[in-house]
């Protein structure tokens, strides 16, 4: 219901007030740094940030970087998102397939990825498969956890009301359960894009060739802090650029629901 | 109870009890309904009245394979019914259209899921759209709807896939009188081109009345049964505004009503006892 | 006989402590030389040197056993530390080919290959580089690839994936039992590092902040008295010697490779802990050519170390 | 609705179930590592793994670090849950900030948490504090975007029932917002139990002087995979215990629900 | 338009009108109600009829603050509506209990926002339950009830916390006839007690005319608006189920009837058109 609400302040306002944060967050960072209430050596200084990560973008050298990474992420993401839905759909309808692996399912997602990285070198090679391995053991568990329960959660009435319908498995999944839990999914996705992009830089960093990870590791290894941080900022500008391509997404998928709903307060 | 000779009834219940557990899960269960056994013949219009909570739902649950009977058993054309039942089609009492499709949508999905591809299907619920009186609607969802609305979507939705046996729960509550006795003449004409049977659920006995060949009447429950049964041999076709004020019509409503008014209280008292 | 120590609750870093590089670190513990000289030690472990040291700069140790390259580097960037005890005199950095690739004789056919390292930016990294430009060839010929300092490094080799690594023990000698290496430069021999440096290199030492020796002198005497005791234990020690030391975990992967890893590296270690300025020098050409920080920065190498302890706990401890 | 729905098979019987499948698994592994398929000196065999786990736990030497990871793990799940429920309804019921900050959740979601080790030992020393911050940023955001969006998916008219009959801001959290995104929060719940151990191990490999993770560390220092892969499955075996619990909670608090709604298929 | 000495109405719409954006966000909007004015006196009893989806649940929706209109304003009590409104009680049409809380629970729930404490609120609401004839299934959570049973477990909700005015949205459409007139009759004891304001949605022109002090008439949408007002002048108190037979009301029904046909015909076409 469209209700009493203050309205939200309009597109450019809003980003007015998210650049807002993004120089509050430089300026203090700035102080602090500057009055070494931290320590420069740890957390360098922003003017040295921005001006490492401009030259890097000037000079050309990130791109090649920054393009492996991405690509990681983005196969990591695809897969991991994919076989999460899948399984997700899979162990939801298949109850005793669920109960018995459960488990199994929950012990893996237990294990440490950092301890695994030699396992997925040793299988997939130092290229971008073994950081797209580690991606996906990250990506995979997030979006199951959220579809399974998504496909649960599906109204029984519309459910049954679908069935007598004469929908099959097929059907059901196409036209109840898939949209039905499409908002659990999207929910998982927003974790799942930062996750993707963890997975791969990790992956990179304790072993690769290229990558950002690799120049995180190479600027950590020689103390640059400058360095590790650009790497940071490049990393995460991207990270925010993929999530608004998932919410545009996330928009038009769901375009059925209830507009500002839940804008109705006083 | 099908000679060999005479086509299987559309539904037959046989000795029906549905027991659900109790809300916390231990404890005592509660009975809804204890016994019932009923037919629905091939191309009937039968109708079912009774207090309310005394398992109406229930039992339509039962004949839709949506649910499995705690005793006794239903049977759809000769065949048990055992999954969701094929040959039925149910409007169910609770909202239950899918809210990320429009109304469009929702009225060709039983087509789709028939295998009928979506452009056609489309094209197919637009006469049905109309037909219920929406069709500047198509493009809603569910929610920019009014109830009333909703549930003629629901209406279109249901008899679009020409089911064998309707089932119907409470369809037109939710309707005024004049839509809704366009809505009844509508399924009337529906009913007499080819046939169908019908299970039709109603708190209004003379909607009951005017629409069946037969009305069954529940007892209160818990553990409700049939308590009554009467024949409505009034002409076909009928005016579902005009029968009502036949003579014939109001006989058996004064009659049917007396018989539903005791069971009405009696199931008031016992809720108010328990 | 010590007089009161200003801190005996010690917190010492280090960045990967069951390697070969700081067996000194685990002797002095298993030896209870820290308890008898009265200090009350917690060894924290770290995924890599560069952590260790930050967490030394950071406050939240107050030692580290670590590179001596760090205390330049730390320089370079206006964080002076300090070594208090050498504990390797040779690096113990082997530079080896992949016989799989079968093509690499010596390390002009490096060229357009594929060298794994440790990490970019590290020691390993840096001797790999020293190694090129001393035969006239830049860095660049070659791609870097990290490929860790543990079984990564193994699985690596074993798919071919790199052409010829730099990398230390217990990798090299793990390889080496296997047969996948042919070494081309090692400088866990004196020769070898002389060859490779020019000069010895100091590798593992013992370090901390100017502060803390400043604040603890005491206390600093006894790291080094400890640390000195160990060395000269070590120097003395067969193999046996030292496996009966070590904790059993150390050698349930497979004893006889700890045990030959361990042969391969005994020459590293110091003798008695002392600085030697030719290392020292060596280690800054080395930085100074491939570290961008330190190539700017004017380095004061004698605030680098200090012999002073260890001096003074080879006057009272009986050789 | 209760249906025609094939049974499931009883208690016993799915447990038989779930130790067949772990028997498969060390038969599958044992077998490969024997015949020399996966190579024993990355995967260990399965053989030696449990020998040695039975003998770390009949020596009693694991239970200190045992103990520590485990602290660690709770400390961070709580946090974590706590955090991200805390924000997670704030930030639905509050669109203004939720709007102007969600691009830098996003973003330090995406931050590759081995770089932020060496900073969370700094601000929090070497001990337990600085492996249970790991694990909070994991868990934090899974929780964080599942309560938001559970937030976001409460009915609208049981909403605006229960602001009709007087429920402010407080009431609606606790009578309407978190019963109704108690699934979200249970669902993410599952995976956070999983990170949790995660940040805990990794922040433990990473630099410490106890824990699992130091365990794990020091046995690949020393290729000693029997001894990594010890780790591990000590690991998993506690996890599926602390999810198991969260399971009873969750079967507790949601017990209003229908029962065995989706089991409807023939 | 309340005289300074008159008492200020308890609800008054000042053309008010709903406009819906079209349901893609694009395109032509759709307008519900256009200029809608009325007043409900303190203590008045009013129906409103109208075909379905000609705006009425829209109207409710403005008056209990839940919506806010395009044009025009809503006041209650003299204030504007600018939030929700507090002095309102609102029965949804749709159904809108907490699934996650017992029956018992559910009535109790206003008052423990009251600030009631829990245990004395449910003891209070136990007595609500038992008078909409729910007794013994205060332990049952809404999907254990039957639809007639949520219906009246959201009416005892809505009552229990003495509201100054009480909006119903077709309270009773899910009952049946007898459980119905018992409820209704529940209903004006209650408001014949301390003289509450209600606004009465139906769509049972009979209903209407027998609870009422006035039946307001809506116009079929698009664009809806009040076309009649009838004042029922019948004897109080009433028994909802006698006063069916009485002349007056019969007269008053066809009066009504007569207007409200018409308008669902034109309602009925307009769908059809557009
Ligand atoms: N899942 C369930 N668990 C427990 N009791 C239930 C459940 N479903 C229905 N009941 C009970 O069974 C009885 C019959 O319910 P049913 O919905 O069939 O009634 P109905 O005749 O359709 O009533 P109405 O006319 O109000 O729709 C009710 O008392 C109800 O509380
Ligand atoms: N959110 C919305 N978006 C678009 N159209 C809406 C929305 N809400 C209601 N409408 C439209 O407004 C009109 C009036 O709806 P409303 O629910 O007020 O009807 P009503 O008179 O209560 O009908 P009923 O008797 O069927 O409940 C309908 O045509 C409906 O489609
Ligand atoms: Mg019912
Ligand atoms: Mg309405």
């Amino acid at each position: 219901m469209r209700s009493h609400a203050k309205r939200l302040p309009s597109r450019p306002v809003i980003l007015l007030l998210q650049l807002g944060v993004l120089i509050a967050f430089f300026l203090i960072w700035h102080v602090l740094t500057d009055t070494k209430i931290l320590s420069p050596f740890f957390f360098g200084t922003p003017g040295a940030v921005l001006e490492r990560t401009w030259k890097d973008f000037a000079s050309g050298v990130i791109w090649y970087h920054l393009g492996i990474t991405l690509l990681e992420t983005a196969l990591a993401f695809a897969i991991g998102t994919v076989a999460g839905i899948a399984f997700g759909f899979w162990f939801a309808r298949a109850p005793l397939v669920s109960i018995v692996f459960d488990p199994y399912i929950k012990a893996v997602n237990a294990l440490p990825r950092v301890v695994l990285a030699p396992i997925f070198a040793l299988w997939l090679g130092l290229g971008i498969w073994s950081k797209v391995a580690l991606g996906v053991t990250l990506v995979f568990f997030i979006v199951f956890f959220n579809v399974y329960q998504g496909v649960k959660e599906v109204s029984p009435v519309v459910l049954a009301n679908a069935r007598m319908l004469g929908a099959n498995s097929r059907h059901l999944f196409r036209h109840v359960y898939l949209p039905s839990a499409l908002s659990w999914v999207f929910s998982s996705l927003h974790t799942a894009v930062g996750f993707a992009m963890v997975g791969a830089v990790v992956g990179e960093y304790l072993g690769s060739a290229a990558g950002l990870g690799y120049r995180i590791h190479q600027a950590e290894g020689v103390f640059d802090t400058v360095g590790v941080f650009s790497g940071m900022l490049v990393l995460t500008i991207f990270v925010v650029l993929i999530d608004a391509a998932v919410t545009v997404i996330e928009k038009r998928l769901l375009h059925w629901r209830p507009q500002d709903q839940h804008s109705g307060q006083h | 109870m099908a000679e060999a000779a005479a086509p299987a009834p559309a539904l037959q219940l046989e000795g029906v009890t549905c027991t659900f557990p109790s809300p916390d899960g231990r404890g005592r269960s509660y009975t809804a309904v204890q016994g019932a056994s009923f037919t629905v013949a091939d191309g009937e219009f039968v109708s079912i009245v009774g207090p309310t909570g005394s398992g109406k739902s229930t039992m339509l649950n039962v004949a839709a394979g949506l649910l499995k009977p705690s005793e006794g058993r239903a049977l759809s054309f000769g065949q048990p019914v055992t999954g969701i039942n094929p040959k039925a089609g149910y409007m169910f009492q609770a909202e239950a259209l899918m809210p990320w499709k429009s109304a469009l949508d929702n009225v060709a999905a039983g087509l789709e899921f028939r295998g009928v591809a979506r452009a056609q299907a489309r094209e197919r619920a637009r006469p049905w759209l109309s037909r219920v009186g929406l069709e500047g609607f198509g493009d809603r969802f569910p929610h920019q709807l009014s109830g009333g609305m909703r549930k003629r979507v629901a209406l279109a939705q249901t008899l679009i896939v020409d089911p064998k046996i309707i089932l119907m729960d409470e369809p037109f509550s939710a309707l005024d009188v004049q839509t809704r006795q366009m809505m009844e003449n509508e399924l009337l004409d529906l009913w007499a081109a080819d046939r169908k049977s019908v299970v039709f659920i109603t708190h209004d006995l003379e909607e009951a009345i005017a629409m069946s060949d037969r009305v069954l009447v529940l007892s209160a429950g818990p553990g409700s049964r049939l308590i009554g049964e009467y024949r409505i041999d009034l002409d076909r076709p009928r005016d579902v505004a005009d029968i009502r004020m036949t003579p014939q019509f109001l006989a058996l409503h004064r009659e049917i009503w007396g018989q539903l008014r005791d069971e009405v209280l009696k199931g008031y008292a016992q809720t108010k006892l328990r | 006989a010590q007089d009161k120590l200003e801190k005996t609750d010690i917190k010492i870093a280090v960045g990967g402590k069951p390697l070969l590089y700081y067996l000194p670190l685990t002797l002095a513990e298993r030896l209870g030389y820290f308890k008898d000289a009265g200090l009350n030690v917690e060894i924290s472990d770290f995924g890599g040197g560069s952590k260790s040291l930050q967490a030394l700069v950071g406050g939240s140790a107050d030692v580290v056993t670590g590179a001596y390259d760090h205390t330049i580097q730390m320089q370079a960037k206006g964080q002076p530390i300090v070594a208090l005890t050498q504990l390797g005199r040779y690096p113990g950095i082997v530079l080896a080919a992949v016989n799989r690739a079968d093509t690499i004789k010596s390390v002009k056919d490096l060229k357009g290959k594929k060298v794994g390292v440790t990490a970019p930016g590290s020691s390993t990294n840096f001797m790999l580089n020293y190694v090129l430009t001393s035969i006239g060839m830049k860095p660049e010929d070659v791609s870097i690839i990290g490929v860790g300092g543990g079984p990564s490094a193994i699985a690596a080799i074993k798919r071919g994936e790199i052409d010829a690594i730099v990398n230390l023990d217990p990798v090299i000698s793990q390889a080496q039992a296997d047969g996948d290496i042919t070494i081309l430069a090692d400088t866990r021999t004196e020769k070898g590092t002389i060859e490779v440096y020019g000069g010895p290199y100091p590798a593992a030492v013992l370090y901390a902040k100017p502060e803390f020796v400043k604040e603890n002198p005491k206390t600093t005497q006894a790291l080094a008295d400890v640390f000195v005791r160990t060395m000269l234990w070590l120097n003395k020690a067969s193999t046996e010697d030292v496996l009966k030391v070590l904790p059993e975990e150390y050698f349930l992967g497979n004893k006889s490779l700890y045990a030959q890893a361990f042969e391969h590296s005994k020459p590293t270690y110091s003798p008695d802990g002392q600085f030697t300025e030719a290392g020292a020098k060596a280690a800054l050409t080395v930085l100074k050519a491939f570290d961008p920080a330190v190539a700017s920065a004017n380095i004061d190498l004698s605030k680098t170390y200090t012999n002073q302890y260890v001096a003074d706990a080879l006057k009272r401890l009986p050789k």
